[in-house]
């Protein structure tokens, strides 16, 4: 086989990964969207919440303590001790749904009933509070996310993979920390279906998804279903945020990756699962490849920014409900 | 002082020319309609007049004939009289609200040819006595709404009319007619809305509508560029002065409401500078104003509170350009820019320059409210006899309690039995067909009797009026008796609702009370005082002191005048029941019936001059339903403080 | 309180139409405008020119931009950072293409380009509605700010990649380069925040404004009466881009004179811009004025408490900011969707009410 | 035309003119429903025509067809003489056939006012230049027009409410804004989707009197759906009854009462 060819094969299988990814951030805004109809801005900045949260708990981090410093004069930044990961990422969870919970209780409890637009914008000033109140509590200094998750590319595939190209074709060159990710992705991606399918809870989030008054008729609260799905969207705020942040470090950048998500919605469709998913894997691939075949060579790069919006807003013109989503029908 | 009939224009025409060669260009005439206000200039609403002066005269107009107008005010109707002047005929306007049969009257009683009306409505109701009415040639309509099926062979919109006027150009011959028109000729005929018997038609000369015009006019002194609205009934005397009269003399502007829903709002935003109404129109405004006063924060209450009462204390001592402390005119200052100055804004009287109310009496707590928003509020008096004007307050001499001194021009006579007598420029040449009438109205001498009791200040020259000249009477001691004056002072106190005065033939005065529900109700809750019923609250004693020092009070101002000082109350009570007209005690337009009263009550009567403490008594009353039943109650009977006349007059 | 109403009255349809019918009102507008052409210049300083007064103009113009379509059309875009790129290079091209053209001719161009460009994103809108063409708009936004810096024909070729605005002057005057006089600066942007602001306002009055607003608040009824949704819908963009480009040219040409497509243009751009009209008031030009205001002025109020008497850290400072506009942005959407906009109407009311209470 | 028709006067006097609008065989599907069943029949000048029938009977959507937001699979629509090729509302709007909705679709955000001002728009030519410099032509323009509506305001007796928000309305006044907007168009064809659904009788009783005086002042076109059956053979000239999308009679109120079929299907229904 060519080393072109196969080096395209590398690029889909990263662009697949990477798909991934983005699916699972994705995954976030159906969650919330199924069930609540907003369109959360937030959730990338969630998942950089998340992982600062993470940082700062492990490294024992005094929430504030810039501000109060700047108050009271004092000098505190740590309390001296260090959380082992799993804990902290128990504690950051705690606190994501104590978000879940404030955002449900101070915000859209208010705003029920409100234009999918308004909610939106909402939750574009939910995102700038959330990054504020983040860089309040923990600084916003870059931070390293030290799990222990493994870094570099994978020799083993390298050269297991060596073999099947000519000379001039080293191997597939794969990101341990991306498989990593993978992995984790399709467990939650599997887990969050499993839940939705099986669960009692999983089973009252479909039928508010389904239908508002139908739901609250069986007795279902929608209060109690909309902070779940906050809580879940933290969760996967959390795993998105770890991953990415495992990978370029905790730092505003990271909020950027719900931008990401933006297209792959689109594509998906806002209300399908399953869309969320392929949908990230289309984006990711779609992207990679035509960095790898026309951007790079002809564009001077860097088209990921935009391309997936174009691919998208394309799409959306033939399409405007996306792969999956429930066709618009308008009454008169 | 009276000009002849040669000096100056002698007719509404000859006066619409002079306005239209002095302010052509100026407004004369605006009507909210379509969102806006349409307007006239002088020049334009003079071409409109002509047009339909051209065109009543295709429809074969002679001289002399009545033409009617019936509708709301709106400036076509008002050009619809001039036109009729201007072609030699007499304008009789009609109240549009009258029923079918009284225009039938008024139509067949002028035989009218020609009848200008509004709208459908007013279509209608002629349509519906036409058969009756032989003389009836034409109907000139100005809103064709819902008319388009109508048979049209003696109907035409107004707006064809003139068309077909335009089209005559027999202009010359509409000139020639309104120059023959001679001071002394009619200028309109009004009907009277006769409280007794049918309707009068009193016919006005130019004679007494110009010159009146003029003095009244003068008199505050009205200018081109004053605005009135013109809102009252058309076919009422004062409408005709201040909307044609005066506006033709002085050339100011008249402006037209929408609709009479509309009126305050439409009031708003014209803010008149000369402005009249009867005293129910401003009792009901300053309801309103209190009612939604009551929503207010409290500390806009408070604000509200404290600078009317400022207002109260300084605005009246301005307007009559009393001296007025620098404190206090700085604290009006400060009550105009945050309150006083607002609220008439609101009420649309913010500009006004001179405003006048009459017809009754208006309550002093009334009267002095708007004046102490600094609007020079004053009181005439007149009838449709002396083309509205028999007297009025000159600025600075005005009171609650007079109607002021004799307008310009004008002579007044009190008779012995207190009636009051006048004689003026403005009085009328006679009542249409109804010789017998003019004759026991007017005198040769050109004396008017105007039917009211009344007396003159000595030493400020005002007139009051007592009462109605045939409800006046007279008391033992041969002083003069006015039940309603007093009876009208005592209910001036919100506390009274009704009260019925005793003493025609008697030595002295004693009066029946009605304690009103609402107010006395409110204060016994206020004062947490237990009551079961009307009956138990209205004997309560702390109620009867308050009424007690209400006559008092009334006592010492009836006092103030010796002509009437005999009218004080020497004893009253309070009755257990209010007067009803379903007992019979009042008409349905709440008027008590002295007589019926004494009568059912006459043991009360009798315990009053009987001089009794309190008395026993039984009486029959009507429930809604219809039952009857007897009420039993025991009466306190007081003596209330009198002023002895002597020591009055001294 | 102050209005004085009785009198004022309207014998005509213009009068009755008219921008501001009642005479307080219109007293007021006037003396505003006095103030800020013939006071203002001369007291001025570089130092209140560069914090406040220029951002807030140039800002105005954009949120304008952004109101016709947002406020007025009912079509969130989330593209303005990129739409005033578009303005910026537009102008920093003509200005070094043509040089001896007026920098007036050159900005208005700019807007006319920046127009084009709008309206051609604009297309999809006739088939996305609600947030699905906001999250469109984005794509303009990132592609726009990409191209600007991929492609160095726009920045002509410069090593740094920035574009810096030569020296021009209007009058003789210098309104663009390194020593420009503040009021200059000043004058230039009122000059266009004035005539724009007169632009809308005739706009939204009459018949576009009103297919605008149908098409806003119910797009159905909007065809029935005869509002062709395509033509609307690409107008607002039109001319919603039109605005944003002239401020995205001034923001460049007079205010910063050298910029870095990224950081100037960037999403933050679009989101600040937005959250202008919201706490502004979506439909009103007043709106526009007042939230780009309170967004220019809350941030160096900020900095004057947090940095100059508490002296606290700037991060520290620039991090409550967010929190405060987040938490602002919430708090006027949950309360106030329509801005202070409307709470200034409320006023209004009451004053004009005053002493009563309704 | 397919057959020509006598223009004839109604016994209170207004004429009846030639078929403005033909519906020739028209057949509506959704998916597998067939919604209209081969449906034919005309609307003349001048006259008051109506469209009863059940709940569910294919009324509205036919009003829809009429309006340009369905076009049917089958049939011809025939307007003014011509073959109508499909077309978009607003489209169908400049052609002026004019229409109210049963649930009201005012534009809640304006004023009275400047809603039965967008009533116009199909009126208005001017450029957006212009309009961007306003004095002049676009003030002209909108000063004309603005007379137009004025008459149409004060014909139906809002004048009170002229300058509010249509948001603060009530459900009848706001039925009657929208009927000003409509009328504002000067339609050659007015349609009223259920102008009366949801009025108390008094609210009816004005509603019919202005669909009557409009009929009447402006001599316009007016086809109607109500299912209250009263009303409409009181204000009607001619009747179309359909049931489950067919059409199952047509013709002067009187001769509808008299079918046998309508009474079985329609007022069958409407006695219980």
């Amino acid at each position: 086989m060519s080393a072109d060819f196969l080096y395209g094969i590398e690029v889909i299988i990263n662009g697949l990964m990477a798909g991934v990814l983005y699916a699972l951030v994705a995954l976030g805004f159906v969650l919330i969207f199924k069930a609540s109809g907003i369109f959360n801005y937030a959730q990338g900045v969630m998942a950089l919440f998340a992982a600062l949260t993470l940082v700062g708990v492990m490294e024992g981090q005094v929430p504030f303590s810039h501000l109060i410093n700047a108050v009271f004069g004092t000098e505190i930044h740590h309390f001296g001790w260090e959380v082992p990961a799993l804990l902290a990422i128990l504690l950051t969870l705690c606190i994501m749904i104590a978000f879940a919970w404030a955002v449900q209780y101070f915000v859209f409890r208010h705003l029920v009933g409100q234009e999918p637009i308004i909610l939106f914008m909402a939750t574009i000033g939910l995102a700038y509070f959330l990054e504020g109140v983040g860089d309040l509590m923990w600084g916003s200094d870059i931070k390293t996310l030290a799990l222990g998750l493994p870094q570099g590319g994978s020799m083993a595939v390298e050269e297991w993979t060596a073999g099947l190209g000519g000379d001039d074709f080293y191997g597939f060159f794969i990101d341990k920390l991306d498989m990593v990710a993978t992995v984790v992705a399709l467990l939650l991606v599997a887990g969050l279906v499993g839940f939705a399918q099986y669960t009692k809870q999983g089973r009252a989030m479909r039928a508010v998804a389904d239908d508002h008054q139908a739901a609250l008729s069986v007795g279902i609260s929608l209060n109690f279903i909309w902070v779940l799905v906050w809580s879940l969207a933290g969760l996967v705020a959390l795993v998105a945020g770890v991953m990415w942040g495992a990978k370029s470090g905790v730092q505003f950048s990271l909020s950027l990756i719900a931008l990401k998500a933006l297209p792959v919605l689109m594509l998906g469709g806002f209300t399908s699962i399953p869309g969320a998913i392929v949908g990230g894997l289309i984006i990711g691939v779609g992207e990679k490849l035509f960095e790898y075949t026309i951007g790079a060579p002809f564009l001077g790069g860097a088209t990921e920014n935009w391309f997936a919006y174009m691919l998208a807003l394309i799409f959306l013109v033939f399409r405007p409900q996306g792969l999956f989503g429930e066709r618009i029908i308008e009454r008169v | 002082m009276a000009p002849s009939a040669q000096s100056g224009p002698c007719s509404i025409p000859a006066l619409l020319a002079r306005n239209v060669a002095q302010h052509g260009s100026k407004p004369a005439y605006r009507e909210k309609e379509f969102g806006i206000w349409q307007s006239w200039t002088w020049a334009e609403a003079a071409e409109q007049i002509d047009a339909l002066a051209c065109g009543l005269l295709t429809l074969g107009a002679d001289v002399g004939d009545h033409i009617a107008i019936t509708g709301r005010n709106r400036p076509a109707l008002y050009w619809a009289m001039v036109a009729a002047q201007r072609i030699g005929c007499v304008p009789v306007p009609l109240y549009a609200d009258a029923a079918a049969e009284e225009i039938a009257y008024a139509l067949d009683h002028c035989g009218a040819r020609f009848v200008v009306a509004g709208d459908q409505e007013q279509v209608d109701k002629i349509t519906d006595v036409r058969e009756g009415l032989t003389q009836l040639e034409h109907i000139i309509y100005l809103d064709g709404r819902g008319l388009r099926k109508y048979d049209h062979t003696h109907m035409t919109s107004y707006a064809d009319v003139q068309k077909a006027g335009r089209a005559a150009g027999n202009i010359a011959e509409v000139n020639a007619r309104s120059d023959a028109r001679g001071y002394d000729d009619t200028c309109v005929m009004l009907y009277t809305s006769g409280t007794t018997g049918r309707p009068k038609g009193v016919v006005l000369s130019n004679r007494n509508v110009i010159e009146t015009s003029r003095n009244s006019a003068e008199f505050d002194d009205l200018r081109a560029g004053d605005e009135v609205l013109a809102y009252l009934p058309m076919a009422w005397v004062g409408d005709f002065i201040f909307s044609i009269g005066q506006a033709m003399w002085t050339g100011f502007c008249v402006n037209c409401p929408e609709s009479a829903d509309t009126m305050q709002t439409d009031l708003r935003e014209i803010g008149p500078t000369y402005y009249f109404a009867p005293p129910r129109v401003f009792e009901m405004q300053l309801t309103n104003v209190m009612i939604r006063m009551e929503d207010a924060g409290r500390f806009k209450k408070w604000l509200f509170d404290h600078f009317m009462a400022v207002g109260r204390r300084v605005g009246p001592a301005l307007l009559d350009g009393k001296p007025v402390s620098t404190w206090d005119r700085i604290n009006y200052a400060l009550a105009n820019l945050l309150v006083i100055g607002p609220l008439k804004n609101t009420l649309g009287l913010s500009r006004v320059r001179v405003g006048y109310t009459a017809g009754e009496a208006i309550g002093p707590e009334i009267f002095d409210f708007y004046r102490a928003l600094g609007i020079n509020l004053k009181q005439l008096y007149g009838q449709t006899e002396a083309t509205v004007f028999i007297t009025q307050q000159p600025d600075g001499e005005v009171r609650s309690d007079t109607v002021g001194v004799p307008s310009p021009g004008v002579e007044l006579k009190i008779a012995e039995n207190g009636e009051v007598f006048y004689r003026s420029p403005g009085v009328f040449v006679e009542y249409y067909k109804n010789a017998e009438s003019t004759a026991s109205t007017k005198d040769t001498e050109g004396w008017v009797a105007t039917g009211d009791a009344g007396f003159i200040e000595e030493e400020t020259g005002h007139l009051r009026i007592i009462d109605r000249a045939k409800d006046v009477g007279k008391m033992a001691t041969g002083a003069l008796f006015a039940p309603k004056y007093v009876e009208n002072k005592l209910k001036f106190y919100p506390n009274i609702l009704e009260a019925v005065v005793f003493g025609a033939g008697r030595d002295y005065c004693t009066a029946f009370i009605n304690i009103d529900l609402t107010a006395v109700g409110n204060w016994a809750e206020r004062n947490n005082i237990a009551y079961s019923s009307y009956q138990e609250l209205s004997q309560h004693p702390q109620v009867l002191n308050t009424i007690e020092q209400h006559v008092a009070e009334v006592n010492a101002s009836v006092a103030a005048d010796p002509m009437l000082a005999g009218c004080q109350v020497h004893r009253f009570l309070v009755l257990h029941k209010e007067l009803d007209a379903d007992d019979g005690e009042m008409t349905r337009t709440r008027k008590v019936r002295r007589a019926v009263i004494a009568e059912k009550f006459s043991d009360l009567v009798d315990a009053l001059y009987g001089g009794l403490s309190e008395i026993y008594t039984e009486t029959e009353v009507t429930y809604e339903d219809g039952r009857k039943g007897k009420i039993k109650a025991t009466l306190d009977i007081r003596d209330a403080p009198v002023i002895d006349q002597q020591v009055a007059a001294e | 309180m102050f209005y004085r109403e009785a009198g004022d009255f309207k014998t005509s349809y213009e009068a009755d139409s008219q921008t501001f019918p009642i005479a307080f009102d219109r007293y007021r507008y006037w003396a505003v405008l006095a103030i800020a052409f013939l006071v203002i210049p001369f007291v001025i300083n570089d130092y209140w020119v560069n914090a406040i007064f220029v951002p807030f103009l140039i800002y105005a113009i954009a949120a304008i931009g952004l109101n016709i379509l947002t406020g007025y059309c009912g079509q969130v875009s989330l593209g303005t950072g990129g739409f005033m790129a578009v303005g910026a290079y537009a102008c920093y091209k003509l200005m070094t293409g043509f040089p001896d053209v007026s920098i007036v001719i050159h900005i208005i161009l700019a807007g006319g380009i920046t127009a084009a460009v709008g309206a051609a994103f604009g297309l999809p809108s006739l088939r996305i509605k609600g947030f699905y063409l906001a999250v469109a708009t984005l794509a303009a936004q990132f592609f726009l700010v990409w191209l600007f810096n991929k492609v160095s024909w726009f920045y002509n070729y410069s090593a740094s990649g920035q574009i810096n605005a030569p020296e021009r002057f209007v009058a003789g005057v210098a309104v663009t380069g390194p020593n420009t006089a503040p009021w200059a600066q000043y004058m230039i942007c009122l000059v266009f925040l004035t005539v724009c602001a007169l632009l809308a306002r005739n706009l939204t009055r009459g018949t576009i404004g009103r297919s605008w607003m149908a098409i806003r608040d119910m797009d159905i009824a909007a065809e029935i009466i005869g509002v062709n949704p395509l033509k609307a819908k690409l107008t607002a963009f039109a001319v919603s881009s039109f605005f944003i480009g002239i401020s995205g040219a001034l923001f460049f040409a007079v205010y910063l004179g050298a910029v870095e497509v990224g950081e100037a243009f960037g999403i933050q751009k679009s989101f600040l811009v937005l959250f202008m009209i919201i706490i502004g008031g979506l439909g009103s030009i007043f709106g526009s004025f007042a939230g780009a205001a309170f967004l220019v002025v809350l941030p160096v109020a900020l900095k004057v408490i947090g940095v100059d008497w508490l002296d606290w850290p700037t991060d520290l400072v620039a991090h409550l900011q967010l929190v405060i506009v987040g938490a602002l942005i919430m708090f006027f959407l949950i309360k106030e969707p329509h801005g202070l906009a409307q709470l200034w109407r409320v006023t209004k009311e009451k004053l004009r009410l005053w002493p009563f209470p309704y | 035309m397919k057959d020509t028709v006598v223009p004839y006067t109604t016994p209170d006097g207004r004429t009846i003119g030639d078929v403005l609008m033909d519906m020739r065989g028209i057949t509506l599907r959704f998916g597998g429903v067939e919604a209209i069943k081969n449906i034919s029949f005309d609307i003349r000048e001048g006259e008051i025509r109506a469209i009863i029938g059940p709940n569910g009977a294919g009324k509205s959507s036919m009003l829809n067809v009429i309006s340009g937001f369905y076009n049917p699979q089958d049939g011809e629509v025939w307007f003014r003489g011509a073959k109508r090729p499909p077309m978009k509302p607003f489209q169908v709007a400049r052609q002026g056939i004019a229409r109210t909705f049963q649930n009201i679709a005012l534009f809640e955000g304006m004023t009275v006012l400047d809603n039965v001002m967008t009533g116009r728009l199909t009126h208005m030519k001017t450029g957006m230049f212009a309009q961007a410099l306003w004095k002049g032509r676009a003030e002209r323009e909108e000063t004309e027009n603005r007379e137009v509506v004025e008459r149409i305001i004060d014909f139906l007796e809002i004048q009170a409410i002229r300058k509010t928000p249509v948001g603060r309305l009530p459900y009848g006044l706001k039925k009657r804004v929208e009927l000003a907007r409509a009328l504002a168009a000067e339609p050659k064809l007015l349609l009223l989707d259920e102008p009366m659904a949801g009025m108390n009788v008094e609210e009816k009783e004005d509603m019919s009197r202005f669909i009557l005086d409009v009929n009447d002042e402006f001599g316009t076109t007016i086809a109607l759906i109500e299912h209250d059956m009263g009303v409409v053979m009181d204000i009607s000239d001619r009747v179309v009854v359909m049931d489950y999308g067919r059409k199952i009679g047509d013709g002067t109120p009187d001769e509808v009462r008299g079918n046998q079929e309508v009474i079985d299907a329609y007022l069958g229904v409407a006695h219980d």
